[in-house]
């Protein structure tokens, strides 16, 4: 049993809904909660679950991505049969191996999953906010001798027809799948998280590409097909926090969330931490003129200025007379003397002038990466 | 820089002889915490690993196994336990004389020594706590074309205790000799005890010392041979602070509340690592009031901190306050707990209400893990 | 497996009183050599690696520091200094008697057990070498729903000293008792003390052990409630040496040149790991003459070597010869020497043509570094 | 200085004169001399000369090469500000980014180049076994102030039209380029081993690009603009064993080259040691019935035949009776009872049946990677 259990983290998506904040980085290595990245949550609660390997398949932008991941010694991957594998494209003998679809990323990563060996292979996507123990999922799968088991979190019935919605009997079996349907017949919203047997998945993925079926997306054609099949496919109930970040909208919202220390997510739990990379940084300052309220500081921060309800990510500069108000401001961004910063999201290396005013009253205020905002610096 | 030209050697000078009032009871002063969340060690080790030497030979009591171990492990924070680098603690029994060592101290030393293969050797104290660019240091010594090379560093005469040394120095930044503290002036060139020196000279002189019936700890050797030699002298610029009693340390923490003290040693060009902890960001709450401190990761501040540093995974519950205090990592102050000019070391529990109050010029020491049940004021 | 759920413990049984001729005098048995490129402590640590453990409590006599650290560093090799393990080496004072421990020894463990927060605890001795599957002891611990388990293996009773016990084993595989060495069958199911326990329980009878004015040291204290606490006897079927002396150091050594016991100990499906060396295949040249023997890495061998096992970067040098012999790394035996029935330790040089002979009943045993200046003939 | 050189290693290549050793795996990744990959000389090259930062650009069948390389651990190179880096292909906004030729792989990883920082990049195959000192080569750089500095070995005059020909000055320094020449007038082949100051390369590939001129190929676009521009360019020479194994015949007999112990690679010297992955396995077992000479056994092989100048790499087993002379055998092998193995290259994990006779008496025989050559195994 040394890898009982794969796991491969889908991180290739581009992510658009992000605009600037995905313009260079890949979406799972967006910052979040002012020490880590949104991949870091699929990591440690894989790390957390005593799962020993972990596949990341990306495409796009991923030099970010693959200096935070490293050999997965931050989160505990670096031990004897255990790492970390970045899985890209490659070109092989028959021709580039390009990554069409979720499945398709699979089918196309064969080898290396067959080098681990796993019996079972879990399923991740890397842009989601959440504390999961797969081992249980785990458990669950093999008491009902399923083939596949899907997680899913009961969303309120009005929201159901944005998801994919999982129609089980009361067995927990899955009798029919519906993606984002006029009129959802569950409140069951599959939160795109799967544990196959992997022998099974790959024989049909094999099959599938030498009769040229289309097998590329695990929503739209794998999960029917085991369905129609009649393969035993189950649901696994997950309660408890899960915030799907992909819009801006909502990865403020997250940010927001987070703040309190008795957050919906439990951030604060030490029995289930979430790790990341090791940013060095002394600790973070505030001086003689700052206010900080109800706000989140990391290391490294130096704040002269009124900060309330935010996020300072590592290495901040906020100085004297700026306000920051119900913003997540990520690493290494400076606010300039006083700067208004409101309902925004202000990006890695960002320079806000002075007296600038960013103001996300209306939407949430977007500052790119290393963007500087308002008159150049006049020292 | 090429493999295994340069060997470092980590050791005390003052420590043992000093009084610490009890925080280098149950460690000794190389893992004294500092700043929230380093301990002083960090800074020798970050100063040796951003000059890319990768061989470190750091000389400990043998009664403090447990908590070097703790901190330094493999030293793979620091690049030293690469497949081409080397660090190899030391624990050696303790002498009367903190100035002497045994044979073991020298057998040990010097074989680490000639195996190393190294042309030079860097000596540094964890009595001196700054962030120095040994590049630098390395490279005067080298082009000076001599043995050996002192840093040395300009510090008003309160700030150094009778274990450190005041130097002589020539117009051509040539030690000449010593002088005594008494005659010393106002701001006087204390000797760092940072050296550089030719290891094969080293060596040679190393195993006359050990010949001797007495024998001295290296720093006390090096001391003795610096005008013999005509050492270079190098000035540090930057800060640099004599840890030599409790007023020192706590005057160290404080100093870094300044903020181009605090920038002079942590934002060099060179970083300064520590062990890694995971910890959550500080939260501050909406009653929190804060004025020139400094905080850690994980702690939780709902109350009023002034003019201090508090470290890692503390609690200041609502309406407590602190004041001129530096605080360890993991203490806990409870609702309406005051806490003024004190040093608060790590794991203490201050309960509800209490009040700990030492003065400017009479700290209150408050031990590890050391139970409060009622107010202390002195 | 979940994190935490299961401790380890690593300490001696019978070393400190036994005599290993020289061979344990300058390192702990735990790290004596053992076919050509292994040290015994490997295998305890390989088979909690592989179990999946990520928590290592491990008990040194305090002057074998440098060897230890040398060889087992952080763990790394054995993935243990990862974010997510312990790995903890506890350095202690001898005991006048090898059986007994002191204050310390229990205020260190019990501190590691209790905050290791684990379910069950793995007790391995260094004195066995095996290599097993701990998945499976504690799989059958688990589903006797017992307090304790204990491995133990039917071996020969002159491969049993008086530091071991030979236990009495009903029908249901429980623990009934023990036997006394001369009341004990020809072939006697000796207690591996290899031990899996609940850790609340055994806490609770430490905490005990802990009180008494003279204490023993773990495995004792574990061996005295195997009957009362009716524990389940675990048989392991695969091969297991006592490294209880130098001839059973040595036998076993032999034993890896038979190749049903050299494959039973290093081809289970679990691997040994051991320190990563970067060394060129061994070199044999064309008028090497080689029966029945193994060579680890980097060894060159121009002469003739029989039933013999060769360790890292050795030389046999032309017209050499070696037979019945365990040859530690780094020995040189020279042009036209002679090695029978020896145990070579580490870093020795054979000059040209001496001859070191013992016999089958009585080894000659050359110590690490030995200077050999001429013919020895025991 | 922290970063002064950053070593850029091209292991792309799908060496298909290697036939079958490269038919899934780099060629970077094949085995030599026992205990090595091909690479690992390049690797530990650098890390023997300081050299703290290591890309390795590859896009073939990466995954053994991955797998080897990890985090660079095996070549001291995780320590702090240093690491290994693979690079392999992306897809970024503007398309994907494929690798098309040697320098087009540099441009096209130009922002990994420049997360780095140095002041000097040097390029390197992968697939070169030759002990050098990038070090010296770089302090030859800075002496002569070059833009460009090209290692050089010297070749017989009759082989030189089988080069990159440098003709130099009196001084070192480039006057002409010849690819290939008929009539070679100098014996100065190139190495395919450069010094790049950084920061001119990078225009030079950038702008290149936007003018789209063909900039693609370090020998055939980019020297000779060096040269026409009047750069400064340097040849630094290099003298020891240096060998191309890019052919089977060049591959075997570098092999063969390396088994004795004084070899002209000078292989057991300590002072410039080359790394590996380590594989763990017990010391190699000779048998009662073995004969073993002139010949090199790695860790975990089982001999019970005879063998005669070769080299059995880790976990080789070869059964009584068989018989092996001047040959490679790859990891994991097997040699049945009997059976005759001559002048060959066997792949990892191949099984050679009882009583085959192998011989490559005429031209050295091939076995591939886990291929079962004669009847299977009758156990």
């Amino acid at each position: 049993m040394k890898n009982e259990m794969l796991a491969l983290i889908l991180a290739g998506g581009q992510g658009t809904r992000l605009g600037k904040l995905t313009q260079n980085i890949a979406k799972p290595a967006v910052q979040f909660g002012g020490r880590y990245r949104i991949i870091d949550f699929a990591l440690s609660n894989c790390a957390n679950s005593g799962i020993k390997n972990v596949g990341v398949i990306t495409q796009y932008q991923p030099l970010i991505l693959n200096s935070h991941i490293g050999n997965g010694s931050s989160w505990g991957l670096d031990g004897i049969d255990t790492g970390a594998t970045i899985l890209q494209p490659y070109s092989a003998k028959e021709g580039n191996r390009w990554f069409l679809g979720t499945s398709h990323a699979i089918y196309q990563n064969m080898d290396y999953i067959d080098s681990i060996n796993p019996k079972y292979v879990l399923i991740l996507s890397g842009d989601h906010i959440y504390k999961m123990d797969y081992d249980d999922m785990l458990r669950q799968h093999k008491d009902k001798h399923a083939s596949l088991t899907v997680a899913v979190i009961d969303v309120p019935l009005e929201e159901a027809s944005r998801f994919g919605i999982m129609n089980t009997d009361a067995n927990d079996r899955i009798v029919e799948f519906e993606e984002k349907p006029k009129h959802p017949k569950s409140r069951h919203a599959s939160m795109g998280i799967y544990i196959f047997d992997w022998q099974k998945l790959k024989t049909m993925l094999v099959n599938a590409e030498k009769n040229e079926v289309d097998m590329s997306d695990f929503g739209k054609n794998v999960i029917p097909a085991y369905l129609e099949h009649g393969e035993p496919v189950y649901t696994y109930h997950f309660h408890g926090y899960w915030k799907d970040v992909g819009t801006i909208e909502s990865l403020w919202e997250a940010n927001m969330e987070y703040i309190e220390v008795d957050n919906a997510l439990n951030s604060r739990d030490r029995s289930w931490k979430i790790y990341s990379k090791n940013v060095i940084a002394p600790p973070n300052f505030i001086s003689d003129e700052a206010t900080v309220n109800d706000s989140l500081v990391v290391d490294g921060c130096f704040v002269s200025g009124e900060i309330e309800h935010s996020i300072l990510s590592t290495n901040v500069k906020v100085e004297e007379g700026a306000v920051i108000k119900d913003s997540f401001v990520m690493s290494g961004a400076t606010v300039k003397a006083g700067a208004h910063v409101t309902r925004a999201i202000v990006g890695e290396g960002a320079t806000i002038g002075e007296n600038v005013v960013i103001d996300g009253s209306e939407e949430v205020a977007v500052v790119g990466y290393n963007e500087v905002v308002g008159a150049p610096d006049e020292d | 820089m090429k493999i295994d030209k340069y060997t470092a050697i980590l050791g005390n000078v003052g420590a043992g002889c000093l009084d610490m009032g009890g925080l280098t009871k149950e460690r000794p002063l190389a893992t004294l915490p500092f700043d929230g969340k380093y301990r002083l060690i960090d800074f020798q080790l970050s100063s040796i690993a951003n000059s890319g030497i990768r061989s470190v030979y750091a000389i400990f009591s043998g009664k403090n196994v447990r908590s070097v171990f703790d901190h330094v492990r493999s030293g793979r924070v620091w690049g030293l336990n690469t497949l081409l680098s080397h660090y190899f603690p030391s624990f050696l029994e303790d002498q009367e004389d903190c100035r002497m060592a045994d044979r073991e101290y020298y057998s040990q030393l010097l074989t680490y020594l000639k195996t190393s293969g190294s042309d030079q050797t860097i000596y540094m104290p964890f009595d001196i706590l700054c962030n120095i660019n040994l590049e630098q240091v390395i490279h005067v010594h080298n082009a000076s074309g001599g043995k050996v090379t002192v840093v040395y560093k300009r510090l008003p005469k309160t700030q150094i205790s009778e274990m450190n040394e005041i130097l002589q120095i020539d117009d051509t930044d040539t030690v000449a000799g010593k002088i005594s503290l008494s005659d010393a002036p106002e701001i006087a060139p204390m000797n760092a005890d940072i050296y550089v020196v030719d290891t094969p000279w080293l060596i040679e002189k190393l195993e006359e010392e050990a010949k001797k019936e007495q024998m001295r700890k290296i720093c006390f050797v090096l001391r003795d041979l610096l005008a013999e030699a005509g050492a270079l002298a190098f000035e540090h610029s930057g800060y640099l602070a004599n840890i030599n009693s409790v007023q020192a340390y706590y005057q160290a923490n404080m100093d870094m509340l300044d903020p181009q003290k605090f920038y002079a040693l942590f934002y060099g060009n060179q970083k300064i690592y520590t062990k890694v902890k995971n910890e959550e960001a500080t939260y501050f709450d909406a009653d929190s009031r804060i004025k020139n401190s400094q905080f850690a990761s994980g702690s939780i501040i709902r109350g009023a901190v002034e003019h201090s540093v508090v470290g890692r995974n503390c609690l200041v519950d609502e309406s407590a306050s602190v004041r001129w205090s530096v605080v360890s990592p993991k203490v806990q102050i409870h609702k309406m707990a005051t806490v003024e000019y004190a040093i608060i070391d790590k794991n203490v529990q201050i309960p509800e209400g209490v009040t700990l109050r030492g003065s400017a010029d009479n700290l209150l020491v408050i031990g590890k893990g050391q139970e409060i049940t009622g107010d202390i004021i002195q």
